[in-house]
């Protein structure tokens, strides 16, 4: 049995100064919302933080960017944010991006134990300046290589006391391979099930990969409300 | 003669010719922005999927209001519904897909492309920087490239050129350009002029494109 | 929609002599029955077969190897199998073993596209023989290439008209990484489901890895019967 | 004094020894043969998670036969139950749990093991290969390796050596060795003998052992 954090300001005391973290979500998409609240609060300072995206100016990662809690951003587009734009342009913000698809291959294989691989994404671009190019078959190749974190932040919709996560439609994204990354994973779930109640063919994170669960009600804010109109 | 359209008008021109890049039975990346609006013109008789590299196999049409599922957006943050028979996956497998070239067709935007299929679209130095997203997987994996883009940029100049002078998103990996001007193919002879848009002649694409063009035997217009 | 095979001896056409094809399963478990019945009537000969195992003598891929329709296997474990032995020992296959880990990586690198990748396993064995070692960190690790194939035979529980493919309990095994490996995937399924009816959330292998569907009676001959007797 | 047990003891003797490695709260992958009937004598307060490379966390116990269900193995081919709040993976992803050291303890048999703990267990140059299975990605995954086995082999010559002679499985992969007449840690210092079944005696050990053996100085003796 995992164990149950009782409140977000209890789970990130595993969160310190000088920090690495992931965070799952694709936009505000699959964010665990209150433990990044959480987090704001700790007021921990100069983390490092991979995450695809950043959040925005009030909601998300870009709460713990307003606060000036982030050294160093890893991740694929940052570009939904004003605060972000001016702590780079300032130089207080240092930040690493990545092709989205080596990214994710990048998380996957830090928690699979694979050190580095090869992809062809990034190659005769700026991502390949300092990376080792190599052919095999004809084509060329960038050497990448795994990422791990301290800590994993990531949100499913539902868990168990077991650790074994289930995510909501396009709110899998990162959290998967974030879960397996971090040495210590925390997920904040919409719904807590007692172990066996859900399926054990249809669980998208074995629970070997989580060290603790927290319950938490989601905002789920949306950036672009885009709808059909009824004909 | 040089044909003056408004921007909306440029923008379906452009997405009804992708359109038509698409076969029934193609799994398709649309990018972000004007790619993404050719989904709107797929014809209804083509059995097409959809992939959205944030973890959807399969997108449907926008929601309607009382179907809006915030967990549920595209790769551009927008509400989408899933299509019937559509899968959901984590982003490693999504990408998995992509540079597995299991795609069978991506159509992108472009800021330039060169004549031997390099592709810049994703930075302009000196600007903020804002990331690649997924373009950069994305221009290596699908069987076949497509950039859709106007034909010079907003102060005139060719965005078609013999080399890229952004960084690049990726080296020789364009197939075709669909401007609103004309289609061209990156050809392991060169550029190749295929098709040209009414009111455009072969002399004024050359003028407004400084990659060399060799012009098909078989150029074909397209109607406006 | 994908296409409907009318019969295994149809699929099977899809694979010709001197092809190299990726067979699911572990043991007998999750192995694609009728497919294989179908490929040893076929008679096509030389195969390269990539799989976990190879079968029992009367059983699976072993019903290849009977017919001598196999020049190459690649796989991890082979010991259930006489003529196999016999074969080896005759000159007449040859065998290439791998980690079952690196096995099952290498197949899912062939399948999204990572031409190679470091792994520890088999560092200072002879499994290293030949190979490029390469330190990270302070541990070595050997570098591996993906495994492609021109044919993956798989099975599963169930599967849609688009391709998507549900598997069942521990016969999911090698299934999802070589559906993704295969240039053609043919799907064997013990049950066909109408596009919608699987859930979307639970799908684990993404109709686009997916060619063709069959549908398919399995014996699931059981290899170690083990039972717990009532106290 | 050497002790003769016959090998239904030998086993419990050291099974029973090697459930005493795994703690409440341990992810645990056990080898096939011996190692698997570890299981039998996990003590039932024990909160352990059974890992089985094929592709599942949470090994129950094995069926009723009205349970048995062939699709549900374990690595050793063997028909099993889930365990509550288990989930099936495919091979991929359970050997990422290994690799990615995410299990906290393997217990796996051994036919060699040297002092600088390289083990050797899966070919006997001569014989027939089988293959190794997953044994050589199991030795570098998990926190801990502990290796169980006879002190020597069937002519009475030590298996626990100075240097492997066997084809290796894994170079300095070891952590602990089980046998039926002593435990030792691979140490930094060299193998350390850090427990002793009771009738025999530290000079027996060191005889039939080739590697050498420092004495702990919190030497325990295991009572059979």
């Amino acid at each position: 049995m995992k164990h149950m954090y009782t409140s977000c300001h209890e789970a990130v005391k595993e969160i310190h100064d000088h920090s690495t973290i992931m965070v799952g979500g694709f936009g505000l998409v699959g964010i665990p919302e209150n433990l990044i609240l959480a987090l704001v609060e700790s007021n921990v300072k100069h983390l490092t933080v991979i995450s695809n995206n950043c959040g925005v100016d009030d909601w998300g990662l870009g709460l713990l960017l307003k606060h000036k809690q982030i050294d160093k951003m890893i991740g694929s587009y940052v570009g939904e944010n004003k605060e972000f734009e001016r702590q780079v342009l300032a130089g207080e913000l240092e930040v690493e991006l990545t092709p989205q698809g080596t990214l994710a291959e990048k998380i996957r294989a830090g928690g699979a134990g694979i050190p580095a691989f090869y992809t062809p994404a990034g190659v005769g671009t700026p991502i390949a300046d300092g990376k080792e190019v190599r052919n095999f078959d004809g084509t060329d190749y960038l050497l990448q290589e795994g990422l791990t974190a301290d800590v994993s932040l990531v949100r499913a919709l539902k868990g168990d006391r077991h650790g074994n996560l289930i995510y909501n439609k396009t709110a899998r994204n990162f959290n998967p391979m974030m879960a397996a990354a971090g040495a210590v994973t925390i997920a904040e779930v919409e719904e807590l099930a007692e172990p066996g109640e859900l399926p054990a063919d249809g669980i998208h994170t074995p629970g070997i990969y989580v060290q603790g669960l927290i319950e938490g009600k989601q905002e789920k804010r949306i950036e672009r409300y885009t709808v059909s109109t009824h004909a | 003669m040089a044909v003056k359209m408004d921007k909306a008008a440029t923008r379906e021109l452009i997405t009804r010719r992708a359109e038509q890049e698409i076969e029934s039975g193609f799994y398709v990346n649309l990018g972000i922005g004007m790619p993404t609006m050719v989904a709107n013109y797929i014809q209804p008789e083509k059995d097409v999927v959809l992939q959205s590299e944030n973890g959807l196999l399969g997108i449907g049409r926008s929601p309607y209001e009382d179907e809006v599922d915030p967990d549920l957006i595209n790769a551009g943050k927008e509400t989408v519904t899933a299509a019937p028979g559509a899968a959901y996956c984590d982003s490693a497998e999504s990408f998995a897909m992509i540079r597995g070239e299991h795609l069978d067709l991506a159509i992108l935007g472009g800021m330039e492309v060169a004549e031997n299929g390099d592709l810049a679209n994703w930075m302009i130095p000196g600007k903020m920087i804002k990331g690649m997203g997924g373009a950069m997987d994305i221009v290596h994996g699908s069987k076949k490239v497509v950039i859709i883009m106007d034909h010079v940029n907003k102060h005139g100049d060719p965005k078609i050129l013999k080399a890229c002078k952004l960084p690049l998103t990726g080296k020789g990996v364009v197939d075709r350009i669909i401007t609103d001007r004309a289609v061209m193919d990156v050809t392991e002879a060169g550029l190749v002029l295929v098709e040209i848009v009414e009111g455009w002649s072969v002399e004024e694409i050359k003028a407004s494109t400084e990659a060399e063009l060799i012009i098909s035997d078989e150029l074909l217009e397209i109607s406006q």
